[in-house]
């Protein structure tokens, strides 16, 4: 019943402040952030412990150690973490199609998903950090290695969530798909994918952030550049501040990374929020 | 698998022989139909009745091949049907859920016009005409959750329309719309029958609609089905609201049925049980 | 396909799920085996399956593997247990009330990238080397997969069915029993599968880099000995654990969401 | 630190009687170098100086140092440019022994291998050259720059990549890298098929460069100076021990590694030692701020036993 | 929100006050309802209809406190409709997905009772009694997607026969079952509105049905929607499907709400244009 009333509320207050309606979102997106960095502000202040700097330290150097340098293309910030951002579109880009062509065939069919699928949990289930060496093997010590690296850890989620999409689709929807004989790709843009587009959205979501992290292990592996790279060795050589600086980038690209996220698939999915929302008060 | 001619001289003859169909989920094997042979001719408009919960939309979905049939076959124009068939339009039960969520009014009317290669043109025109034809122009652009129920059941009527097809299997298409709509409806029907020489299998639960619309209506028993009378409807090729419906053999023909499906509820499984009871 | 089973999946039923998994795996071994055989790679370096097998059998029969074993099976699952726990409870709670849904987003984008392995002095510093560490490290990784996947779910419930619920005034427990939840249920079951990946690999990566004991640690010194077959009969281990992690979710998802399309129209055949 | 590790060794036949026993825990890394206190813990050496030891293996730095730092370890083991940078950025560490020593001739138990067909005859030709080390900006780098710089090659030319110690024979078969700094026992797993060294950078830079070294915090090291000692103690009779006796040691590396007996019976052994070398520390010190690992000279006075 | 005390005396007045509805979600608003008032007394049994997508759904929902309105006020007893109310039982359009496909066809009509806190053993009695009503007994153990679609709605209608309201919304609670059904299904709702006292609004597309069940019809306009004409019934307290259908101002109330049906579809808005169209 309480959420219930919330729910009322928020739509109601929303309605009437449409004007307001971008300012509320950006007090929401950066209300909670403040409220935690200031506790590890007060928290950190007169922390003497190497590994916990204060943050005002942390803040101190970050400047310094991401922008500052004779020209803007020497900083680290263009030397590192804009290389680890290409690595992680292109890696996430392959994820995204593979993932989501994988998912419909395995999604669509039974006996390829009974074949396939002790195979990829058995890969699913070995840590990156021991399957990197065999990528070096394979594949060699470039970029490919990272950008595969970054996919294979990416695709999961979007495979997963692409099968458990396809498999639950509406059969009513299946059923008139099929009386009209939609088929091959007609059948998958206007039934197979959208119907599954909001479990896909939901990998797809969860595929970013592990895009990160997967780009700092990537890293760690014969890496010369990149944010993660940076990461793991200030922490070697025990530049802590730097470091933190470091981890709150990573934060950073993923707060940016899930704005842009949202904005497609606010588009991708206008009609299933429509939908979810027109019962729900029709406004 | 049908031909594909066009046009009124279309040969789809549906022949149900010996169907069964069992449905073996979860819990106990439920007999949905026993056991039902028909034929129905190429051009021919049949009606299904029966008690709620006898097989109709079980039929149906077999008709159309998004079933299979337990035993027996299901032909049409001398081949077994085994997938949704060429030239086919289906209106299901579930009409909300029938629709594409993510397709407006006329995307959803439009899409299997693309899949049958309908130019473009042509589509465009198909689409105008027949959401016209059921009081949705000016909802184009509309999409189905934005409609009441009544509404997006026209959509999927006149997606089947527009599809122009060789045989139309409707199941209670006209159960959410008002009665004056539900009339222009069945005159829409009547007209794309005549029009097209299209094959007709229409499952309803309205007896009057079924007698003013079909040749045929085929009277089911409760579950597990069998047919319990294959009746005749000799009102003529012209039917108008006002006048058909106050014909004596329409009225007739209503009691008949009535109580055909009155008996069939009680549970009634042949003819002769069926006439012991009234 | 439809309600029965289509045509075309009428082959199908003859062939049992989980003899084509078995051909799947012997399809990958046959792969291993002959990918060194055929000098695509060198087996000094990736030695073939048999040899890898070899080693797992060897090292199988020491007790130290089998308590390896289990300390990594044991920490895994507590560390799944508490992610689950409070990823259902939270994402829950944050899915159905809109405000903190806005209000904590940005805070689990900015949260979510952070990998663990940067936790790791951190975790060392607050818990020590032992357990606690590398539970930390798993939970914080895993959580997430299970959060996201249930507030994806908490938000697909058909409106009608919440529609029904609150017009009988269902209590918020109730309405999160009967209506919420078994909605998530699919979504959270991808997230169990999703995280229970994740735990283990943390766990492994933890025991690798922290701890040093169960099969990561007996992993790490594989490696830093250079005894390449072994360590690939650790990762064999990793990757079992995996599939039989899959297996019994696969097996819950069967009885728990009998009724939901992706199952119901399956078994039907 | 819940001591599971089978390798751990068993120091009951002491601690049950003499319950007086400090309880110490080092964390050490599973490689050849720490050989010498397993056999010192094995042979009661630290019992009779009254310290229960406990090994725990770990990783690398990145777990042992916060974990001496926190006071759940009282020893720690690394290698002396690591120490240096922990100093550099105010990390209060103390080094209290030697660990292990470049044996000071060819062979040494590291060095930077290529392959046997390559065009790299000495440490000169490295620069221009892509060449793997365990870690960035650290003891490898900075010893094989010196190296080539002593050898008249340009040091700021060489493009060093990270790999970890055990993907490095592989990555040098596969052409992947020209060259690669590795330690024992992969060196032998590398030299074996068919690579050579060309460069014993640690020899190069000082015949008795002291490579690692066990150090505590200094909160520890100033309350606790007598446990100091009797650790110190019982290293230099584990030291003795190693040095007298190779064979004991390649035993008890079998208690905490998986070498293959091949590798093992070939690999060459470092020089244990407990002389803590200051000489070292400066020239270590000054290699680190000559190759920019850091920005300022190093202060490593409180680092210094 | 409302009294709950229980029995025929309830106090359940529900007063519809200058209601507006309209939606704004994507693309051009949509005003469903322009402006209703009227009243429904406590125990008083009224029908509504009007043509497909008037706003009837809409109006329900808003009575039900399922949707807010964008102007005006809805009150029951007294206190204005912000959430459901106690007491209140709604059987929606869309009955296939209003039953959880995760409960039994029994859970699904135990659960309301259960969150009503009716001890255990009167609850079985009441699902027992309900299904059987229905012509469920039997079925207790399906889960709804085992059903066909009439069986489906009348699972929705024996959830909210078992529990026994003072208000009850019905939306087109009969559209997917056969006339015969039907007609049990209408003297079930008759039964159950006497014996509770229960204040019943009732949307129908079938003006039989309307005229049959109610005390009043409102017959409302097209979209967006004002009330057309209230409709009072006067055919006495007891009702029977022959007789009553057969009452000369059964017939009379019949074509009057046909026709002003028929005005609204053809988009009269007021009784003064409806009147001048027949
Ligand atoms: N998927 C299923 N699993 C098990 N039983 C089913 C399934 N679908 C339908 N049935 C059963 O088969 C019988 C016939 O169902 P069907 O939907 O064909 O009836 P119908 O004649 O269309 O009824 P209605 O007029 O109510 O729509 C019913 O008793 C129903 O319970
Ligand atoms: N969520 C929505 N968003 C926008 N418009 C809507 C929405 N729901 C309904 N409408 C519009 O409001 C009008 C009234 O809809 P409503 O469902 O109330 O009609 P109804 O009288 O119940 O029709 P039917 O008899 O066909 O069920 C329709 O024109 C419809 O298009
Ligand atoms: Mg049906
Ligand atoms: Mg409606």
């Amino acid at each position: 019943m309480s959420a219930t009333m919330s729910l009322k509320t928020v739509s109601k207050r929303s309605s009437r402040g449409r004007g307001r309606g971008l300012l509320r979102r950006i007090v929401m997106i950066v209300a909670l952030p403040l409220i935690l960095l200031s506790l590890w502000w007060i928290g950190s202040a007169n922390s003497t412990n190497f590994l916990n700097p204060p943050l005002s330290t942390i803040i101190g150097t970050f400047w310094e150690t991401w922008f500052t340098a004779d020209t803007f293309a020497d900083t680290r910030f263009m030397s590192d973490v804009i290389p680890s951002v290409g690595r992680i579109l292109a890696g996430y880009g392959v994820a995204l199609v593979l993932g989501i062509l994988l998912g419909v065939l395995i999604g669509s069919r039974r006996n390829l998903r009974a074949f396939l699928e002790p195979v990829l949990e058995f890969f699913r289930a070995i840590p990156p950090p021991v399957l990197v060496p065999i990528f070096m093997l394979f594949m060699g010590i470039g970029p490919e290695m990272r950008i595969t690296v970054i996919a294979i850890g990416c695709i999961w989620p979007i495979l997963l969530n692409t099968v458990e999409g396809v498999r639950g689709l509406d059969p009513v929807l299946k059923d008139t798909a099929s009386a009209y004989r939609l088929r091959g790709r007609r059948r998958l843009t206007h039934l197979v994918l959208p119907g599954a587009s909001p479990q896909i959205v939901t990998g797809a979501r969860q595929a970013l952030s592990i895009g990160i992290i997967l780009m700092v292990i990537s890293e760690m592996f014969a890496g010369r550049d990149g944010l993660g790279f940076s990461i793991v060795q200030f922490q070697r050589s025990f530049a802590i501040p730097e470091m933190w600086g470091g981890v709150i980038l990573l934060g950073l690209l993923g707060v940016i990374m899930s704005l842009v996220f949202r904005v497609i698939t606010d588009v991708i999915l206008k009609w299933y929020y429509g939908y979810l929302q027109s019962q729900r008060g029709g406004e | 698998m049908t031909d594909t001619d066009n046009g009124a001289a279309n040969s789809a003859t549906l022949e149900i022989e010996s169907l069964g169909k069992t449905y073996t989920g979860r819990g106990e094997p439920v007999e949905a139909i026993a056991d039902l042979s028909f034929t129905v001719a190429a051009g021919e408009f049949v009606c299904v009745v029966g008690p709620s919960g006898a097989g109709k939309t079980t039929l149906l979905r077999t008709l159309a091949g998004l079933l299979a049939p337990t035993t027996g076959e299901v032909r049409l124009a001398g081949s077994v049907v085994d997938a949704p068939p060429q030239g086919m339009a289906v209106v299901l039960q579930e009409y909300g859920r029938s629709l594409f969520p993510w397709l407006t009014v006329a995307q959803n009317v439009e899409l299997p016009l693309k899949e049958k290669h309908v130019p473009s043109a042509r589509r465009h025109e198909l689409v105008r005409d027949a959401l016209a034809a059921v009081s949705l122009a000016g909802d184009e652009d509309k999409y189905p959750w934005q409609l009441s129920g009544g509404m997006q059941q026209r959509v999927a009527i006149a997606r089947a329309a527009a599809y122009e097809p060789q045989v139309l299997l409707m199941d209670e298409p006209f159960a959410a719309v008002d009665a004056q709509t539900r009339f222009e409806l069945e005159d829409l029907v009547r007209r794309l029958w005549k029009r097209l020489g299209v094959t007709v299998v229409f499952v309803t639960h309205d007896i009057d609609e079924a007698i003013y619309l079909a040749e045929r209506v085929l009277v089911l028993s409760g579950r597990p089905t069998v047919l319990l009378e294959d009746v005749t409807v000799d009102l003529g090729d012209e039917r108008d609201q006002l006048e058909t419906r106050s014909h004596a053999e329409f009225a007739r023909l209503r009691t008949h049925v009535y109580e055909l499906v009155q008996a069939a509820k009680k549970g009634a499984r042949s003819l002769g049980e069926a006439h012991l009871s009234h | 396909m439809s309600q029965a089973g289509r045509v075309r999946g009428a082959a199908a039923p003859g062939i049992p799920a989980w003899m084509l998994g078995a051909a799947g795996v012997a399809t990958l071994l046959v792969l291993l085996e002959l990918i060194p055989r055929l000098g695509l790679i060198d087996p000094r370096f990736l030695p073939p399956a048999s040899e890898i097998l070899a080693a797992l059998a060897e090292s199988a029969s020491t007790a130290v593997f089998w308590a390896a074993l289990w300390h990594t099976v044991l920490t895994w699952a507590i560390g799944l247990a508490i992610s689950l726990v409070a990823g259902v409870v939270l994402g829950v709670v944050i899915g159905m009330i809109p405000f903190l849904r806005e209000f904590t987003a940005s805070t689990i984008e900015f949260l979510r990238p952070v990998p663990s392995v940067a936790l790791i002095p951190v975790a060392v510093l607050l818990l020590g080397t032992g357990m606690a560490s590398t539970l930390l490290l798993v939970v914080y990784a895993s959580f997430w997969q299970v959060l996201i996947q249930v507030l994806a779910g908490v938000q697909d419930v058909d409106p009608i069915a919440s529609d029904t619920a609150r017009s009988y005034r269902f209590r918020t427990l109730t309405r999160i029993r009967t209506v919420v939840w078994p909605t998530t249920l699919p979504y959270a079951m991808t997230g169990l599968r999703l995280a229970a990946a994740v735990a283990l690999i943390l766990t492994v990566t933890g025991e690798l880099l922290i701890s040093f004991d169960g099969i990561g640690g007996l992993l790490a010194i594989a490696r830093e000995s250079g005894a390449v077959a072994s360590m690939y009969a650790y990762v064999i281990v990793a990757g079992m654990l995996g599939v039989v992690v899959n297996i019994l979710a696969r097996w819950t998802e069967r009885r728990a969401l009998f009724w939901h399309p992706s199952v119901r129209l399956e078994v039907m055949v | 630190a819940c001591g599971t590790s089978s390798e751990e060794p068993s120091t009951d036949e002491g601690a049950s009687d003499t319950t007086e026993l400090t309880p110490v825990t080092v964390g050490v890394i599973p490689i050849v170098d720490v050989a010498p206190i397993y056999l010192g813990v094995e042979e009661g050496f630290f019992e009779e100086q009254g310290l229960d030891v406990t090994l725990e293996l770990a990783q690398g730095g990145a777990a042992i140092v916060p974990a001496v730092v926190s006071g759940e370890y009282e020893f720690g083991f690394s290698n002396v440019t690591s120490l240096l940078l922990a100093t550099y950025n105010d990390v209060p560490l103390k080094a209290v022994a030697a660990g292990v020593f470049s044996t000071g001739t060819d062979p040494d138990f590291g060095g930077v291998a290529v392959l046997d067909d390559s065009d790299i005859e000495s440490p000169a030709d490295l620069a221009g050259r892509t060449v793997a080390v365990n870690t960035l900006n650290n003891i490898g780098d900075s010893t094989i720059r010196y190296a080539v710089e002593q050898d008249g090659g340009d040091p700021s030319d060489i493009d060093f990549v990270e790999m970890g110690f055990p993907d490095m024979p592989a990555a040098l078969a596969a052409g992947q890298v020209d060259a690669a700094w590795i330690l024992e026992p992969h060196l032998t797993r590398a030299l074996l098929p068919g690579a050579r060294v060309v460069s014993w950078n640690y020899v190069e830079t000082d015949p008795d460069l002291m490579i690692a070294a066990y150090f505590t915090s200094q909160d520890f090291a100033s309350s606790n100076p007598d446990v100091v000692e009797g650790f110190v103690a019982a290293l230099q009779a584990s030291f003795e021990l190693a040095s007298s006796d190779p064979a004991v040691v390649a035993d008890i590396l079998d208690t905490y590694t998986d070498i293959d007996p091949e590798v093992k019976d070939a690999m060459t052994l470092p020089r244990f030692e407990s002389e803590f070398s200051e000489d070292t520390v400066a020239l270590l010190a000054d290699l680190a701020l000559q190759y920019g690992l850091v920005d300022e000279e190093i202060d490593y006075s409180a680092l210094l036993p």
